[in-house]
């Protein structure tokens, strides 16, 4: 069953073709990793996906149906940076997604509504290790820190698909790890699908249950504008998780991704986590 | 349509800080204006409007019923702007109220060949044209230099102001320097800067009411400030501080204005041959600056009519109107 | 060791920021009793206790044309006018500002129009102004927001421009709607660089309620000084401008630290003068 | 689709863009055109061809007292006051701005006195501009520089202070004595804000050049408008108000594309109103 | 022969004390690596030793004599960011040591002996990788090219040491491998001795010829912030070289660093080498 579907895909910018003839169906539940050489279009095509821009050829089917031209809650979201707001505590991040939901015309609740709202966002602040930092600025968090967030503030409204560009790229090595855990973690519980660009191809081994490399197929050195990145891999690594609810309970493949053997760049914890620091 | 030519039954009138009429701000803050309005079941508005030219555009655009001004300026700027004009009360003329100063030098032929610090084309330039012309020189044989009025005190304290044109209370104030020299003033062409409170024709002719009100509550002032009593040292006092000065000050600048405090004085004034000759005078020195009526042929362009129906210039497109007969009234006790 | 190396102490500092003021007054001290020996009525450069005597004229005597306290009352409907024009631009460049800078359309609208209206020098068109806005205090607020206003629409503009598209997307895939990512996102996130066009804006919002006042005005700091300045009373308009300085001053300050208090996701780090 | 992600056309940019331009001159002829039928010799507000002939007379015809281009005259005279004002202005700016910005002990003698400075609006000390420059060229200058040279002075001490303190410890590293820092890192580093500076900056100096050919100028566009204010000449106002405004634009563009081309390090990123 | 000494180093900010007790002795030609908990005082460590902040209490001793209190060419430095200047491009940046030490004046060189100049950092650019770059700003350089920009730019005056203060915390593992490689070069062939802060473990056992620890040694719960950190662990890993010059030709202790098995995250270049990028 196919989450989503992109058909005969394909970007030009300014006349010059970067991406084109990209087809690619993905089950619901999968992790999907996605590698390329810096510049050839990866992000293009997360924005794609995202609904942020159109394609100059080709359709994307989210559950069949071909998605609005704009982003929408059924696709979460996580950048490098900027994808928390500076101006809210930790909590209210987490409850932005909520009150955006409830109050349709201002956006923000008040009273009760607002403490309920808090309340339903204190288990998913626990679960990404921020508890401590509920009322601290973003600007008071390590890097770390911000990108747990942003995951979470992500997952707060369950969407089909998390995308993700590069979002521990730039992370300590010990701090990439815990965060590994953390997203597996959650893809798990959520069910959800997930896709995910980065610049580590270990990464991309160790969490993918699919690794898709872009890379231009043909290149004309006379025009080496004329062609853009497509497909060029495409290895299945593991099953994708069936959904949540209906997923059996014995050993899970996310649980058996996590489980790998420590990454030899374990590095320890050197004060990332909340309370280290004195 | 013409909201001017209505009937109707508020008004508003503005004026600028100057001597002869601070009366008008008293007469508002008094009650004087409210007690005449009533009389003739009309409500008039008297505005203080700090800048002079301000307040004559805004009554050449129509926000205003009436507006305290010079001959020379409601000739050029309501007049020659299409804007057909009563000069409802002739106030005063100035009697040594404009002045031509020099430093260090004590003869007006010494200007000759200096630059003038002066308001352009303002009734100070007209004095010094009038000037010059006594002595047989012309404005070829100076420098006109444009200052405008809220600096020309602190200009006359630099090196480069030797010689300037300008009014009261700017310049007693000026005077005060001992090296300031008076040596011409306005005393010496007598009746020729005269100050007036002007109305809109048509609006006049629509509602004799007001130039009635208005009127009433001007004579009614005169004689109250001009009486030794208490009651008009008050008035003057009240007019002295909104003036920016004390009583000293204040009449001070009264003894060189020429006020009516009579109506019959004004009536007479107005009915005069002499004022013919000076709006000659006037209507020529504006013609010679360009400054009469957009692109005017001539001095004949815009016409103006005296009392006993003489006219001077166009009478197909009389602007400029001296009408006695208000005044008239007051003296003859009708209002 | 190096200049730029050598940091003054807090004493240091606190007497070296006093230095420039001690000259200033001396100067003028010394300035204004030369010129009182050659004119002993020299009204150019009042001395300072002609100067305390104004003070003590028009702030603590009653007038006796009115019985009020003339300075309390020019300073209460000065700061009237100023306080109404700056809430007036403060509203307009924040609605026409995140207008601006939000939707494209509005942008390709507007833009290029208070881009050129910014331009103009609004006294030069005073006349309409006042036929327009007539000539009570409506026009006097009027010339302070035509004054300001477009200058802070385009700061506000360009803050809500610089809003990073990350999180424009961000909040969509939470599901916001346009109304939703204004009062959310670009209202609250334009906040710090509107008090910071509020502060720049006092500046010229100073300069036009001056103006204002000697235009048409029977109270107010700048009408005071107006109504003066024909008898070259120094001794009253140098400490209205004092005054005038210690408002603004004080104002400028009561933004920095609102926006330091208020907004202090805003201030995480480096120094501000 | 939200608001927000409507992005018109180029071609529906320019037609939005020319709308509000248009609505303005509709407008204006209505206005116009309503007054002249109630009284045909209204000045307020002049036809647009009653502008057109004005400008003729001003422009393209010999004035008959001095046989010169009286436009042209008034906008050369301008032009040099505001140029000759601007430069001292910014070479005050950077100097002192630099100065302020980068030695401590200079930062705290004058940051105080400066942000004083800047507030008190300088149209109301004129007297004393006048005892200390005369009424000549050197007046009108300092004018303009009085009323621009603080908050452009402020803004580079400003960006000055906002240089990374990692850069000036890297430079100190690499030998540099005080002068050098100054020569190869604040100035270079400053010149983007100080483009900025001089574009903001030029706003207000419009207005006091305006303010200061009120002075005792015998030419400049601000002096002309001064001058037939006298007698509601708005046919030679209005125009005179857009060339200022074409100007001003001209040299604010001219600035911008400066900043681009001359410094196209600064300009990495993100897209300027 | 020691280059650097610390004596009794302690440094309190505002009543906190922050650093204390520090004694080292740094033999010439060492790499010292340095890790530590989040906010110990590393970088305050590394800001004593540059001169631009002075210790408490303690001195530091360079060949024997106290460091003036200020920087000085014979320290050099990398941070993590804002290590080269915006407004110069590559070459120029690398010129500007050169410049400055020559025209003390200005600071700034013209015509013949500008082209000097620019050719005597030929061949350092091309040390660092960058020659195709060299007319390029830094904002048009990659995380891994500016800082390799920024270690060429410490390295023009020759300090006797460097000190870097996480300078490949920012960047992608596979360009760290890089950087380490490229590090260890310029270490080796210039002789100079190095001080490098890091958060990542394993850089640290990989680089250093001495590994630093500082921690806090003693803590009072009733008052956390009276005790500060001191270095509680000094672990020798090889031994230093010995300066450039006297050298044997033998092989070498960084040389054998480097040729360690290569780490398992070795990510492939994904185009942060100056030419990947179509
Ligand atoms: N808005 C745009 N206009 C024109 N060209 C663009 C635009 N956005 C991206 N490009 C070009 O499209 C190509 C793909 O860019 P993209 O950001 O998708 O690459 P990427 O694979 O994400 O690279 P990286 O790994 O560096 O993030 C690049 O050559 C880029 O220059
Ligand atoms: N200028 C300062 N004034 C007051 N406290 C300071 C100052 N600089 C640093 N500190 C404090 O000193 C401590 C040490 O800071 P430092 O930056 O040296 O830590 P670090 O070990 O480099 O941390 P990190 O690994 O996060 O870079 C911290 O608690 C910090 O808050
Ligand atoms: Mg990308
Ligand atoms: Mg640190």
């Amino acid at each position: 069953m196919s989450v989503l579907e992109v058909r005969g895909l394909g970007v030009d910018y300014d006349g010059v073709r970067v991406l084109e003839r990209i087809d690619l169906s993905v089950a619901a539940g999968a992790f999907c990793t996605v590698v390329g050489a810096s510049g050839c279009g990866k992000s293009t095509f997360l924005r794609i996906l995202l609904g942020q821009e159109r394609p100059t050829r080709g359709e994307v089917l989210l559950d069949g149906v071909p998605i609005p031209p704009e982003p929408m809650p059924d696709r979460g979201v996580v950048f490098q940076k900027y994808s928390v707001f500076a101006h809210l505590s930790v909590r209210d991040n987490l409850a932005l997604p909520l009150e955006i939901q409830r109050a349709r015309g201002l956006g923000r609740l008040f009273g009760r509504a607002r403490r309920q709202v808090r309340a339903e966002v204190a288990d998913l602040l626990h679960r990404i290790g921020l508890e401590h930092a509920g009322d601290r600025y973003p600007g008071q968090l390590s890097g770390g820190m911000q990108q747990r967030l942003a995951i979470g503030q992500a997952l707060v409204l369950k969407p089909r698909v998390l995308l993700l560009d590069e979002p521990f790229g730039a992370l300590d090595p010990g701090i990439k790890k815990d965060m590994h855990a953390l997203i597996l973690n959650l893809w798990q519980d959520t069910g959800m699908t997930v896709f995910m660009v980065t610049h580590d191809i270990q990464e991309a081994f160790q969490l993918g249950t699919r690794l898709v490399v872009f890379d231009k197929l043909r290149h004309d050195p006379h025009a080496p504008r004329a062609f853009g990145a497509t497909i060029t891999y495409d290895l299945p690594l593991r099953p994708p998780q069936p959904p949540a609810a209906d997923r059996p309970a014995g050993p899970d493949p996310a649980a058996a991704a996590a489980s790998q053997p420590p990454a030899p760049d374990a590095a320890p914890e050197t004060g990332e986590t909340p309370d280290a620091a004195p | 349509q013409d909201a001017r030519a209505q009937d109707r039954e508020s008004f508003q009138v503005c004026w600028s800080i100057y001597a002869g009429w601070m009366p008008w701000g008293w007469i508002e803050s008094s009650g004087l204006m409210d007690k005449w309005a009533d009389k003739y079941d009309i409500s008039v508005d008297v505005v203080q409007i700090n800048d002079y030219i301000e307040s004559i555009n805004q009554y050449t655009a129509g926000r205003f019923d009436g507006c305290t001004m010079t001959n020379m300026d409601a000739l050029s700027i309501p007049a020659g702007g299409g804007v057909d004009t009563t000069a409802l009360i002739v106030g005063d003329f100035s009697n040594g109220n404009d002045g031509i100063v020099l430093k260090n030098k004590d003869e007006l032929s010494a200007i000759e060949g200096m630059d003038v610090h002066l308001v352009e084309l303002s009734v100070s330039h007209y004095l010094l044209a009038r000037a010059l012309d006594q002595i047989g020189l012309s404005e070829r044989d100076v420098n006109v230099v444009n200052v405008s009025d809220a600096d020309l005190v602190a200009a006359f304290d630099t090196e480069d102001v030797q010689a300037t044109v300008t009014w009261n209370p700017l310049l007693s104030t000026i005077l005060k320097k001992p090296e300031a020299n008076e040596v011409f003033d306005s005393s010496q062409i007598p009746g020729e800067i005269i100050d007036l409170m002007v109305v809109n024709t048509e609006t006049l002719r629509a509602n004799p009411e007001l130039g009635k009100a208005l009127v009433g509550a001007w004579y009614e002032a005169m004689s109250i400030m001009s009486s030794d009593t208490q009651a008009g040292r008050d008035a003057r006092t009240w007019m002295a501080e909104a003036a920016g000065t004390d009583l000293r000050g204040y009449e001070s600048q009264l003894e060189t204005t020429q006020m009516f405090y009579d109506p019959a004085e004004a009536v007479e004034f107005t009915r005069d041959d002499k004022l013919i000759q000076t709006m000659d005078f006037v209507r020529q020195f504006l013609f010679k600056h360009g400054i009469l009526g957009q692109g005017a042929p001539s001095p004949d362009y815009v016409g103006m009519q005296f009392p006993g129906g003489e006219t001077l210039g166009n009478t197909n497109n009389i602007q400029l109107r001296f009408d006695p007969s208000y005044m008239k009234m007051a003296a003859e006790g009708e209002l | 060791m190096r200049l730029i190396n050598q940091k003054p102490s807090r004493i240091a500092r606190y007497a070296l920021g006093a230095l420039p003021f001690a000259a200033v007054l001396l100067i003028y001290s010394v300035a204004s009793k030369l010129r009182h020996m050659e004119n002993p009525q020299d009204r150019l450069l009042p001395s300072l206790q002609q100067m305390a005597a104004a003070v003590e004229r028009m702030a603590f005597t009653p007038s006796k044309r009115t019985g009020e306290y003339t300075m309390w009352l020019d300073t209460l409907a000065s700061l009237e006018r100023i306080g109404i024009g700056m809430l007036v631009s403060t509203v307009l460049a924040l609605v026409l500002g995140i207008a601006m800078g939000a939707i494209p359309r509005i942008r390709a609208t507007l833009a290029p129009f208070v881009g050129a209206f910014s331009l103009i020098p609004p006294i030069t068109v005073l006349p309409i102004l006042f036929i327009v806005f007539g000539l009570g205090e409506t026009a006097k607020i009027a010339l302070i927001v035509v004054g300001t206003a477009p200058v802070m629409t385009r700061t506000v503009a360009q803050a809500t421009a610089d809003v990073p598209d990350e999180l424009l997307v961000k909040v969509q895939t939470l599901g916001a709607n346009s109304w939703q990512i204004v009062t959310r996102v670009f209202v609250p996130m334009v906040l710090p660089r509107l008090i910071g066009a509020i502060r720049m804006g006092l500046v010229p919002a100073w300069i036009f309620l001056v103006s204002a006042e000697a235009i048409a005005a029977e109270q107010g700091l700048g009408y005071r000084i107006f109504l003066v300045r024909r008898y070259l009373a120094m001794d009253v308009i140098l400490p209205y401008v004092a005054w005038i300085t210690i408002i603004a001053y004080v104002l400028d300050r009561a933004f920095y630290l609102l926006s330091r208090k208020g907004l202090r996701w805003a201030h995480g780090e480096g120094g501000a003068l």
